[in-house]
C-alpha cells in the first residue's frame, strides 16, 4: 500500500513536472520557431542565411500505395517515383518529351515501331548501369498478370501488351525486346503519336532486374535494395510519416541536379499542411503534392502567394444515359446548361479553375477554354427542359421520375453538389437530391449503374486528348454513362492510325462535338494547381498533366 | 489467482472469435473491393488480383483461413500498400500511437484526478465550480474541434509548440492534450463524485476523530477509496484513446495506428482492417484485464476469484 | 431553582394526546416533487435546463425567424461574416448559418434524444431482466454485452456506415448498437441492489409475478440512475454525430446538424471562425446543460442528502 | 472529582429543505474523570449530535451550533479553529463509532488505522508506533496481534472489527472515549465482550467514557451516572441506581415499562404510544405531553424546567412541581422505586 | 401440553445452501420442528446463523435445497400451479426487519397496503379497496389521513405498522416476522410486539418471530428454537428455556443479554460458549436431536443426555 501512495504520488508529482517540462520546452521551442517562423512569413531568410541549404519540404498527405513503378496507381506514389526514377524519355521544362535514358530514338515510318539506344553513362544508383533488359523486364514484370499490377493497362499501347495481361496471349510475344544492352526495341499495336509522352510514364520506368530479380520485395523500404535511376535516391522511407531523398551520385546528369535533399512529410490535413508551410515547416503547399484547403485560398489570393497553373483535368457530372430521365438528350442538356460554371469556380472552388464547356482540357485543345456552349444559359436549358419533357411524355416537371446526384463523401464534391441542387431548383424548377456515399461503394455503384447523375473527374495520364475521349468509346467498361455513338467510336478508331498529326487533331476535335452535342456528361470545370512555395525556390517543373519534377529546382 | 486468469484468457479467445467473426462479415458485407479506381480493371486482371489475395475462395474458406492467420498472427501482406504485411504496418504504427495514448493517459489522469479531488474538497466553493466547468468543457468540446482550437491557438497564433510531426516532446504536447482532454473531463467528474462518496463514508469520520488534517484524510483516506471508479474506467478510457487517436493522428499528422483504423476501411484493405481490429480488440481486452487486476491490488476486499460475472 | 408561580388549573392531568403524535405535520411530498425541489435549488443545473429549453424552442422558431432557409444558395454573399443581415454570418455557399444552426439544432436534438430512447428502451429491458431472472442467464447476456463492449466501437460504426445507406436511420443505429450497454449495466447494477430489497420480497410474498415487481418496484426505484444515464447519453450521441460527421459519416447533404456544421467549419477556423464557432458553440452548449443537468439530478437523488 | 467536560447550553440545528431542525435545544451536563455517562435515548432525540459537536465532526453546513459552550478541561471547543480541533481529536477526546463495518478504512491495514493518531500527536517513530499498535490489539483482546495489525478490515469479524476500532481510538490516550452506540450493530455475545472490554479498559487507564446507546440493558450495565435525552433535551439525569431504581420523569418510566425481563411474570408491556416529534416544528411546552399519559395542561403550555430531586439527580417534568398531582408510577417502575428505598434503608 | 394441539407448519429437514462448490454455504442444514396453530414460535440466534433464511425459505422467497415445509398438510415446495401457488401467498406472510427497506419508497401507503388486496383481486372497485386500506391503517393505529403519503415521511415504528397492514391485507393465517423489532427503538418495540400480540388474539394468527432479542422473544413467544450455525440446537417452551437452558450454547446465549437492572448486571456472570472446546468434550459423537424433557429438545450427544437428565432431577 506504501508502494501504491508513492506510485501516486510520483504521478501526480509527474504532473507536475510534466507541465514544468512543457513550459521549458514551449521557451525552447519559441527560440527556433522564431527563426522558422520569420522564415515562413518572408523566407528570404532562409535562403539568404544558408544559400547552401539545398532542402526542399513538402508533404505527400500520405503513404504512397507502392514505390515500385511497375505497381504504383496513385498521385502520391507518382510524385515521388518522378524525382526517383527515370523513363526513356521525361517531359522537359517546356513540356516536351526529351530523350532522358535513352539518348536516341528512332521512329519507324509507321511510327509503330520504336527503337532507343539507351544513353552511355545511365547508372542505377547502386552503379550498376541501366540496361535495354531492365526496360524489358520491369514492362515485361507489369504485364505479368501474375504480379497484380493495375496499372498494366497503361502499357496496352505496347503490341500483344493487353493479351498477355488478361492471360489470352504469351509474356514472350509482347513487343518489346532488348537487342542488346543499350538497345532497346518497342513495337506498337498502333501508331500512337503520344508514345513518347507515356515513355515518361510511371509504368514505363525501368526496373534493377538484377536486384528484383533476387529480391522479390526490394521496393518495400529505403535500404540497399532500392535503387533507382533518377536525379535521386530514396535513403529514408519511415512508413506513414516521411520520405527522404537525396542527390544519385551515379545519375548521368548530376550536375543539373542542384537540391541536396528531399523530405517529403505525410499529413493527411490541409490545414495542418498550410500551417506548417506558415510556420516554415514546408517550402510547398498544395498540388500537386498536397492540397490547399479551399477556405484559405481567397486569403491566399489576396496576399499574392497563391499560384495557380491549370493542369490536364476534367471534372464533370456523367448521365446515366439509360435511365429515365436522362436516357433524352435534351434533358441532359437542360440540367447541363443550367449549371452556373463560372459561380461555382468563382465561389466554390476558387483556385482558378475554368469553367469547362468542353470534355478535353484546354491543354490539349486550346480553344476548349471557350467550350462547346455557354458557361451558363438558362433561357436554352429551359427549352431543352421543355422539349425533353414533352419527348419523354411528361405533363409538367413535378411529372419527372425523382433524380439523385451521387457523389462521392467529400467536402468539397459536397459544397460543388448542394450549388448544383440548388440552381437547378432554382432555374429548371427540379427537386434533386443528393446521396453521397463513400468513395469504394460509390465507384461500386457508378460501375454497376447504380445512378442517375454521378460525379466524376478525370485527370490525364499523358498529354494527349485521346486520353479523355476513350473514356466514352466503348458501351460498358468503364464508361459508365452506358452511352454510345458508332461515329463517335469509330472517329477515335481511326484517329489511332492516323499518322498525321493535324488530321488526328481534326479528328478527335470532332469526337469531342459529338460527345458534347450528346452530353452523356456534363463537364463543370478545368483542374488547376494552386499552390503557394518558398518564393526561393525555382525551376520547378510543372507538366501540363500537373507532374512536378524537381531535378532542376533550387533555392536562390 | 492464476485459475481466474486462465478463465479471463479463455473469455478473451471467446470474445476475440465474435469480434473476428462479426468484423470479418460486416467488412465483406460492405460494398467496394480494395482494387475497384476509376477505371475498372480488365476482368483478367481482377481475378488474378483476387486468386492472389484469397479472395476467389469461398466467403467460409476465406473466413477460415483468415481464423488461421490470427491464431498464427500473421495478417498477410496489405492489399493497398505493395510489399508491406499488416504485422509491419502495426510493429510500425503501434509503438507511436502507444507514446501518444500513454502521455494521454497520463495527462487525463493527473490532471484529472487533480481537478476532481480539487473539486470534492472544496465542495459547492468557487474552486469546486470552476474544476466543473473546465471538466464539462473538456466532455463539451469533440476532440476534432479541441484538436484544431489547440493548434490554431498555441502552434499558429503563439507558436509556442510545433504545428505537427512526431519528432521531439515538444511534438507530443498538443496531441496528447487533445487526446487527453475528453477522457480527463470524465475522470475528473468521476473522481469528484467517488471523492464526495468517501469523504460521507465513517471511516473518513473516523480519520477525522483521529485528530488528521483534511490533507492527511485526503492523501491516505479519501484518495485511494476514490480511486476505485477512476482504476475501472481505465478499460473504456484505454478504449477511447485508441479510437480517438485517429482524428488526433490526422490533424496532428501522426504516423500511428490510428489512422489505419479508418483508413483501411475506406481503402477497403482486408487484411490491414482485420489485423488492426484483432490488435486493438487483444489490447483492449488484455488491457480490461490488467485493470481488474489492479483493482484487486488497490482494493483489498476484491479477491479476482470471487468475482463472477459481473 | 426559581419556580415560577403556575396557575394550579394548570396542573389537571389530562393525559397525552396520540394521535397528535402521529400526526405528519409536514406537507406531503412525493418523491419526485422533493427531487424537484431540491433540483430547483442547484443553480448550475437550472441554468442547464433554461439552456435546454431556449434550445428547444430555437430549433422550433429558429429556421423561422429570417427570410433564409438551410438549403437555398446565395453564392454571391457566401462567408460573409455575422451581420445584421446574416446573425450568424453565412456558409461557403452563402446560406445563412443562423437558420442552418437551428435547423441543426431539430436533427442534433433528435438523434440525441432518439438514440437516448433507444438505448433506454433496450437497456432498461435487458438490464432488467438480466439483473432480475439472474444466474446463468444473466451471465450469459452480460457476457454478449460485454463482448460487443469489447469490438473497438468505431470500427463498427464505420463498417455500418458502409454497409447501410447513410442517414439519419442509420445514425441513429450507430449510436445506439453499443450505446444501450451503459444502460442496461446500470439498470442491472441497481435491479440487482433492488431485488434484494424487503420491499421486492414483500411483493414477492404477497403473490405479485414478474411484469408486475419490475413495473411497479424495479423501474420506478431505478428512475433516478436511468435518468442520470439519459442525461448523459443525449450530449454522448451529439458528440458522436458531430465525430462522425469529421469522419464524412455524417447526415446527407444539404441537412444541417451541428456536427457536419462544425467539421465543415473546422477547415474555416483561421479564416471564417464563425462557421466553427456558431456550432461549436451549440453543440458545447447542449453538452454542457445535459451534464449539469445530469449533476444536478444526480445530486438531488441522492438519497444520503435526503432526509 | 474534578469535570473533564462540562457542556453548557447546548443548542445545534441543521438547515434542511423542510426548515430548520433544532437537533440539540439546549442540553447541559457534565463528565468526570475516570466515570462512564451513559446517554440514552432513542433516534432523533438528539444524543449523537450532541456527542459529535463536542468533537466538532457534525458537518457543517447544514450543521450549526447555535449556542452554548464546551467546556474541555476548561476551554471552550465550540469556540476553537478547526486547524485547533485537530489538536484535540484523537489526542484528547477520541471516538468510536456505531458500525465496525464502516468505521474503519477498508483499504488501509488496521496496524496503521491505529498508528496514525499515534504518529500524528505523540510523534513517535513509526517503529514503535507499530510496536505500540500491537499491544494495543493484545490490549483489546485480538488474538495473534502480530499477524493482526499487517491485515485488512475485511479479514476481520464484526466484533474483532470493534475491537480493532476501540484500539484505534485509545491509541494516543484519550482522556475522554466517545463510545456512540458501539454495540448495537453487533450480536449480544459480541456485546457483553465489548462492554466488559471497555469496562477493563476504564479500569486499567482511569479513561472518561461517554456512552450513547438507547439500550437501558447497556446503559445499565456500563454507567456511572446517566442522561437520558428526548426530544433534543435531556429529561432526566442522575446516578446509575437513581435513573433505574427512582426514575422520575414519565419517559424513564414508560422506557423501564416497555422492556420485558426475563424474570418478570407475562403481562402486556407498557409501550410509550406514538411518535417522537418532529423537531422541524418542536411542540409546545414539554415535547414528550403528546405521548404522556401523565400529560397535564401544563405539559402542553409550558417547558418543564429541571427539578432536582437529589444533589445528582434531577428531572425535568412538572410532575416534581409542589403544585403537580401526586400520580403513580407504572407497577413495574413502582417495583423499582419500592426497590430503592429498600436499598437506601440498607444504606 | 402441546399434543393436542393442531401442527400448522411443519418443518422436515429443512435445508437451504448456497452458492457452488468452494463458495458452498450451508446457511441452513437440516431443520427440523413444527409449529402450531395460534402460537408464537420463536427462533434466535447470532447474526449469520440462518434464522432469517430459514424464514424466506419457508415462505418459498428461496427453493429449498432440500427438505419439506408442510402447511396446513401441503407441502410448499412441492411444484404447484400458478393458482396454487397464490392462494398459498394468501396464507402465509411475512413481516420484514427493516423498515426503511421494507416499503417501496415511490409507492404511496395506501397503494403499499393495497398491494396484496390489487394482486389477489380482493377488492370489486376503488371505494372498497380504499375503505379496505382505511380500515388496515387504523388496525395497526394509524389514520386514513396517513394513506396518500409516501414512507419517507413516517417514522421507524409507523413504517414497521405499515408493513404490518400490507401482510394484514390478505387475511393470512401465518405470519413470518423477520426480526420485527430489531431496527426499532426499545419505546417503540413495545407498540409493536403489543399490536402483533393484539392482532394474534383478534385474529387467531400463527407466528414465527424470528429475533436476536432473546428477552423480547421470551415475551412474545409460546416456544421457542435457539440456531447455531444453521441448526437448531434447542427447542423449548420459553418458561422452560429460561429456567432450564441445557445446551452450552442457548446458556451463553442467555447469559450475555444485559438487564435494565444495574444490581442485576453488577452481579452478571457471563457463559462462554466455544464450540472447538464443545466438540473435543463430545469425543467424536455426532450430536442428535433428543427429547430431554416433554417439548424439550436439544441436540447433544448420549452423555450430555444423561447429564441433562440429572440436571433435571436434582432440581
Amino acid at each position: 500500500m506504501k508502494k501504491k501512495l508513492l506510485l501516486f504520488s510520483i504521478l501526480l508529482v509527474f504532473s507536475v513536472i510534466l507541465a514544468a517540462c512543457g513550459g521549458d520546452d514551449d521557451g525552447g521551442e519559441e527560440g527556433t520557431s522564431d527563426n522558422s517562423g520569420d522564415n515562413g512569413e518572408s523566407t528570404s531568410d532562409n535562403g539568404g542565411e544558408s544559400s547552401a541549404e539545398q532542402v526542399f519540404k513538402a508533404n505527400i498527405a500520405s503513404e504512397p500505395f507502392s514505390l515500385n513503378p511497375s505497381l504504383a496507381n496513385d498521385a502520391t506514389s507518382s510524385a515521388v517515383l518522378l524525382q526517383t526514377f527515370e523513363g526513356l524519355t521525361r517531359i522537359g521544362p517546356e513540356g516536351e518529351p526529351q530523350e532522358a535514358m535513352a539518348s536516341e530514338i528512332e521512329t519507324s515510318d509507321d511510327l509503330k515501331k520504336y527503337t532507343f539506344t539507351i544513353r552511355d553513362g545511365a547508372k542505377w544508383s547502386n552503379g550498376d548501369p541501366v540496361t535495354a533488359q531492365d526496360f524489358e523486364y520491369a514492362w515485361k514484370w507489369a504485364l505479368d498478370p501474375n504480379n497484380n499490377s493495375q496499372y498494366a493497362y497503361q502499357l496496352y499501347y505496347v503490341k500483344n501488351a493487353e493479351a498477355a495481361n488478361t492471360g489470352e496471349g504469351n509474356l514472350e510475344d509482347v513487343g518489346v525486346t532488348a537487342v542488346d544492352e543499350k538497345t532497346l526495341e518497342v513495337e506498337l499495336e498502333n501508331p500512337t503519336p503520344y508514345f513518347l509522352e507515356l515513355t515518361a510514364f510511371y509504368t514505363y520506368f525501368p526496373v534493377n532486374s538484377k536486384i528484383a530479380k533476387e529480391n522479390e520485395e526490394w521496393y518495400a523500404d529505403a535500404g540497399e535494395n532500392y535503387v533507382s535511376n533518377g536525379p535521386f535516391k530514396m535513403t529514408e522511407w519511415s512508413h506513414n510519416d516521411s520520405i527522404t531523398l537525396e542527390p544519385n551520385e551515379e545519375y548521368w546528369d548530376k550536375e543539373a541536379v542542384k537540391l541536396d535533399r528531399i523530405e517529403f512529410a505525410m499529413i493527411n490535413d490541409f490545414n495542418t499542411e498550410l500551417n506548417s508551410f506558415k510556420q516554415g515547416e514546408f517550402d510547398w503547399a498544395g498540388s500537386p503534392f498536397g492540397s490547399l484547403p479551399t477556405e484559405a485560398i481567397p486569403s491566399l489570393k489576396e496576399d499574392g502567394s497563391l499560384n495557380v497553373e491549370p493542369i490536364a483535368g476534367t471534372y464533370w457530372y456523367k448521365f446515366h444515359t439509360e435511365k429515365e430521365p436522362f436516357n433524352n438528350v435534351n434533358i441532359r442538356k437542360a440540367f447541363a446548361y443550367s449549371i452556373d460554371r463560372q459561380g461555382i469556380v468563382e465561389n466554390i472552388t476558387k483556385a482558378g479553375q475554368v469553367p469547362a464547356m468542353a470534355a478535353v482540357p484546354p491543354t490539349m485543345f486550346s480553344d476548349n477554354e471557350e467550350g462547346y456552349f455557354d458557361a451558363v444559359n438558362i433561357e436554352k436549358a429551359k427549352e431543352h427542359l421543355q422539349k425533353g419533357i414533352e419527348e419523354l411524355g411528361y405533363d409538367s416537371v413535378e411529372d419527372m421520375p425523382a433524380v439523385t446526384l451521387s457523389f462521392n463523401t467529400s467536402e468539397s464534391h459536397a459544397k460543388i453538389a448542394q450549388a448544383i441542387q440548388d440552381m437547378w431548383k432554382e432555374n429548371l424548377g427540379v427537386d434533386v437530391e443528393l446521396s453521397n456515399s463513400e468513395w469504394a461503394v460509390y465507384i461500386d455503384q457508378l460501375h454497376q449503374g447504380d445512378y442517375q447523375i454521378g460525379r466524376m473527374g478525370w485527370l490525364g495520364d499523358f498529354n494527349d486528348p485521346i486520353n479523355f475521349l476513350e473514356l466514352y468509346k466503348e458501351k460498358g467498361g468503364n464508361n459508365d454513362t452506358r452511352w454510345h455513338s458508332e461515329e463517335f467510336a469509330s472517329l477515335l478508331e481511326e484517329s489511332q492510325t492516323e499518322t498525321d498529326s493535324e488530321k488526328r487533331t481534326e479528328m478527335l476535335k470532332e469526337a469531342e462535338g459529338i460527345l458534347m452535342d450528346e452530353m452523356p456528361i456534363a463537364p463543370i470545370y478545368f483542374y488547376t494547381n494552386a499552390w503557394v512555395q518558398d518564393e526561393n525556390l525555382k525551376d520547378v517543373v510543372m507538366s501540363g498533366l500537373g507532374d512536378v519534377q524537381l531535378k532542376w529546382a533550387h533555392f536562390e | 489467482m492464476l485459475k481466474y486468469i486462465g478463465k479471463r484468457l479463455l473469455y478473451m479467445v471467446l470474445t476475440l472469435w465474435v469480434i473476428v467473426t462479426v468484423t470479418f462479415f460486416l467488412m465483406r458485407a460492405a460494398p467496394g473491393s480494395p482494387f475497384s479506381g476509376e477505371k475498372e480493371l480488365p476482368p483478367a486482371i481482377q481475378a488474378n488480383l483476387e486468386a492472389y489475395y484469397g479472395l476467389d475462395k469461398s466467403l467460409f474458406m476465406q473466413y477460415v483461413d483468415y481464423l488461421i492467420s490470427v491464431v498464427k498472427w500473421d495478417f498477410g501482406p496489405s492489399l493497398k500498400y505493395k510489399g508491406q504485411s499488416v504485422n509491419d504496418l502495426i510493429s510500425e504504427g503501434f509503438p507511436v500511437s502507444f507514446a501518444l495514448g500513454m502521455e494521454a493517459i497520463f495527462l487525463a489522469l493527473a490532471l484529472g484526478v487533480l481537478l476532481g479531488a480539487v473539486a470534492a474538497l472544496r465542495h459547492n466553493k468557487w474552486q469546486d465550480y470552476t474544476a466543473m466547468i473546465i471538466a464539462v468543457l473538456g466532455i463539451s468540446v469533440p476532440s476534432f474541434i479541441m484538436a484544431s482550437g489547440l493548434q490554431y491557438v498555441l502552434a499558429i497564433k503563439w507558436s509556442v509548440l510545433p504545428v505537427a510531426r512526431w519528432e521531439s516532446f515538444a511534438h507530443t504536447i498538443l496531441p496528447a492534450l487533445a487526446l487527453a482532454s475528453t477522457p480527463m473531463a470524465f475522470i475528473a467528474r468521476l473522481t469528484r463524485s467517488s471523492m464526495l462518496e468517501v469523504i460521507g463514508n465513517d471511516y473518513i469520520k473516523t480519520a477525522k476523530s483521529k485528530g488528521l488534517n483534511s490533507t492527511e484524510i485526503t492523501v491516505r483516506h479519501t484518495i485511494r477509496n476514490a480511486m476505485m471508479p477512476v482504476v475501472s474506467y481505465m478499460g473504456p478510457l484505454i478504449s477511447a484513446i485508441l479510437t480517438g487517436s485517429f482524428v488526433i493522428e490526422k490533424i496532428f499528422g501522426i504516423p500511428g495506428l490510428g489512422m489505419h483504423f479508418v483508413t483501411s476501411i475506406t481503402n477497403r484493405d482486408y487484411s490491414v482492417i482485420m489485423g488492426v481490429t484483432v490488435f486493438f480488440s487483444v489490447l483492449l481486452l488484455v488491457s480490461i484485464l490488467l485493470v481488474d487486476i489492479a483493482y484487486s491490488l488497490i482494493d483489498p476486499r476484491i479477491k479476482l476469484a470471487d468475482k463472477k460475472g459481473e | 431553582m426559581q419556580q415560577q408561580k403556575i396557575p394550579k388549573e394548570l396542573f389537571e392531568q389530562v393525559g397525552g394526546n396520540t394521535t397528535d403524535s402521529e400526526k405528519i405535520s409536514r406537507p406531503s411530498i412525493s418523491f419526485w416533487k422533493d427531487v424537484w425541489m431540491r433540483f430547483k435549488k442547484n443553480k448550475l443545473a437550472m441554468t442547464g435546463v433554461v439552456l435546454l429549453v431556449i434550445l428547444a424552442i430555437m430549433s422550433l422558431v429558429g429556421p423561422h425567424l429570417t427570410p433564409y432557409n438551410y438549403y437555398e444558395n446565395d453564392l454571391m454573399s457566401a462567408n460573409q461574416p455575422p451581420s445584421g443581415e446574416h446573425w450568424f454570418g453565412t456558409d461557403e455557399l452563402g446560406r445563412d448559418v443562423f437558420t442552418r444552426i437551428w435547423n441543426g439544432a431539430q436533427i442534433s436534438l433528435f438523434i440525441g434524444i432518439a438514440a437516448a430512447l433507444i438505448d433506454l428502451a433496450i437497456g432498461v429491458i435487458w438490464g432488467g431482466l438480466s439483473g432480475y431472472i439472474g444466474g446463468r442467464t444473466d451471465e450469459y447476456m452480460m457476457r454478449f454485452a460485454d463482448i460487443l463492449w469489447a469490438i473497438p466501437y468505431l470500427l463498427m460504426v464505420i463498417l455500418l456506415m458502409v454497409v447501410f445507406e447513410p442517414g439519419l436511420g442509420t445514425m441513429i443505429a450507430a449510436m445506439t448498437i453499443t450505446g444501450w450497454i451503459n444502460m442496461a449495466r446500470i439498470v442491472r447494477g441497481q435491479v440487482l441492489q433492488l431485488k434484494s430489497q424487503e420491499y421486492v420480497m414483500a411483493a414477492q410474498t404477497l403473490g405479485a409475478n414478474t411484469s408486475r415487481i419490475m413495473a411497479k418496484h424495479l423501474i420506478p426505484n431505478t428512475m433516478g440512475p436511468i435518468l442520470i444515464t439519459m442525461t448523459l447519453t443525449v450530449p454522448n450521441a451529439i458528440f458522436t454525430e458531430a465525430f462522425l460527421s469529421y469522419l464524412g459519416l455524417g447526415v446527407p447533404q444539404p441537412l444541417a446538424s451541428w456536427g457536419t456544421m462544425a467539421s465543415d467549419g473546422v477547415a474555416a477556423l483561421q479564416y471564417y471562425p464563425w462557421r466553427l464557432f456558431f456550432p461549436a458553440l451549440f453543440i458545447s452548449l447542449t453538452i454542457f446543460a445535459f451534464n449539469v443537468i445530469g449533476d444536478g439530478l444526480r445530486d438531488a437523488l441522492d438519497p444520503r442528502l435526503r432526509k | 472529582m474534578e469535570n473533564i467536560l462540562e457542556v453548557n447550553d447546548l443548542k445545534v440545528s441543521f438547515n434542511t429543505f423542510a426548515g430548520e431542525v433544532q437537533a440539540v435545544r439546549g442540553v447541559n451536563f457534565h463528565v468526570k474523570k475516570g466515570e462512564t455517562l451513559a446517554i440514552v435515548g432513542e433516534s432523533g432525540s438528539g444524543k449523537s449530535v450532541t456527542t459529535q459537536s463536542i468533537m466538532r465532526l457534525i458537518p457543517m453546513p447544514p450543521g450549526e451550533i447555535k449556542g452554548g459552550e464546551i467546556l474541555f478541561e476548561g476551554t471552550d471547543l465550540a469556540q476553537k479553529s478547526d486547524k485547533q480541533m485537530e489538536k484535540v481529536r484523537g489526542k484528547d477526546i477520541a471516538m468510536i463509532f456505531q458500525d465496525p463495518m464502516t468505521s474503519l478504512n477498508p483499504t488501509m491495514k488496521i496496524g496503521r488505522q491505529i498508528m496514525e493518531s499515534m504518529i500524528k500527536h505523540r510523534k513517535i517513530a513509526k517503529t514503535d508506533a507499530k510496536k505500540r499498535a500491537i499491544e494495543l490489539l493484545d490490549l483489546v483482546g485480538i488474538p495473534k496481534p502480530e499477524q493482526r495489525v499487517d491485515q485488512y478490515p475485511h479479514e476481520f469479524s464484526g466484533g474483532m472489527r470493534q475491537r480493532a476500532m476501540i484500539a484505534v481510538a485509545l491509541a494516543s490516550d484519550p482522556k475522554l472515549l466517545i463510545a456512540d452506540e458501539p454495540t448495537t450493530a453487533l450480536d449480544v455475545t459480541i456485546q457483553a465482550q465489548i462492554l466488559e472490554l471497555l469496562k477493563d479498559i476504564q479500569k486499567k487507564t482511569n479513561t472518561s467514557i461517554i456512552f450513547i446507546t438507547h439500550d437501558l440493558g447497556v446503559v445499565a450495565n456500563v454507567a456511572d451516572r446517566v442522561a437520558v435525552m428526548y426530544g433534543g433535551k435531556i429529561v432526566e439525569t442522575g446516578s446509575v441506581d437513581e435513573v433505574f431504581y427512582n426514575p422520575q420523569h414519565p419517559y424513564t418510566w414508560g422506557l423501564l415499562a416497555s422492556m420485558p425481563s426475563l424474570d418478570a411474570e407475562e403481562g402486556e408491556l407498557q409501550a410509550i404510544p406514538g411518535s417522537p416529534p418532529d423537531l422541524t416544528n418542536p411542540p409546545k411546552g414539554d415535547a414528550f405531553a403528546a405521548r404522556n399519559s401523565y400529560a397535564m395542561k401544563v405539559d402542553f403550555e409550558m417547558e418543564p424546567p429541571m427539578f432536582k430531586v437529589s444533589d445528582t439527580h434531577y428531572a425535568a417534568t412538572w410532575l416534581l412541581h409542589e403544585d403537580a398531582p401526586k400520580v403513580e408510577p407504572p407497577a413495574v417502575v413502582q417495583k423499582r422505586i419500592e426497590h430503592f428505598k429498600e436499598k437506601a434503608g440498607e444504606r | 401440553m402441546a399434543n393436542n394441539q393442531e401442527v400448522l407448519v411443519d418443518i422436515k429437514n429443512l435445508k437451504q445452501h448456497f452458492g457452488r462448490g468452494d463458495h458452498k454455504v450451508k446457511a441452513v442444514d437440516g431443520l427440523n420442528f413444527h409449529i402450531y396453530r395460534g402460537e408464537t414460535f420463536g427462533l434466535v440466534g447470532e447474526s449469520g446463523c440462518g434464522k432469517s433464511t430459514t424464514g424466506r425459505t419457508i415462505i418459498r422467497l428461496y427453493d429449498a435445497t432440500d427438505g419439506e415445509v408442510i402447511f396446513d398438510g401441503e407441502n410448499v415446495h412441492g411444484k404447484k400451479s400458478k393458482a396454487d401457488l397464490k392462494k398459498f401467498n394468501r396464507k402465509m406472510q411475512m413481516i420484514f426487519q427493516d423498515p426503511y427497506a421494507s416499503l417501496n419508497p415511490r409507492m404511496t401507503v395506501s397503494d403499499i397496503i393495497a398491494e396484496g388486496i390489487d394482486i389477489h383481486g380482493l377488492s370489486k372497485d376503488k371505494k372498497e379497496r380504499k375503505e379496505r386500506v382505511v380500515e388496515l391503517l387504523e388496525t395497526v393505529g394509524l389514520n386514513r389521513e396517513h394513506a396518500n403519503r409516501y414512507p419517507h415521511e413516517f417514522s421507524g415504528g409507523q413504517r414497521q405498522r405499515i408493513g404490518i397492514a400490507r401482510a394484514l391485507a390478505v387475511d393470512p393465517d401465518f405470519i413470518i416476522a423477520d426480526e420485527p423489532i430489531s431496527a426499532l427503538d426499545v419505546s417503540i418495540q413495545a407498540q409493536v410486539v403489543n399490536l402483533l400480540k393484539e392482532l394474534q388474539e383478534e385474529k387467531n394468527l400463527t407466528y414465527l418471530f424470528i429475533a436476536h432479542d432473546l428477552s423480547m422473544v421470551k415475551y412474545i413467544s409460546d416456544r421457542i428454537g435457539v440456531m447455531y450455525f444453521g441448526k437448531l440446537v434447542e427447542v423449548a417452551s420459553s418458561e422452560d428455556l429460561y429456567r432450564n437452558a441445557f445446551h452450552p450454547y442457548t446458556k451463553s446465549l442467555m447469559s450475555a443479554i444485559p438487564h435494565p437492572d444495574p444490581d442485576y448486571e453488577r452481579n452478571r456472570k457471563r457463559v462462554t460458549y466455544d464450540v472447538e472446546e464443545h466438540r473435543r468434550e463430545m469425543d467424536g459423537e455426532e450430536p442428535e436431536w433428543r427429547e430431554v424433557s416433554p417439548g424439550h429438545w436439544v441436540s447433544c450427544t448420549k452423555k450430555e443426555y444423561e447429564a441433562y437428565q440429572q440436571q433435571l432431577q436434582t432440581q
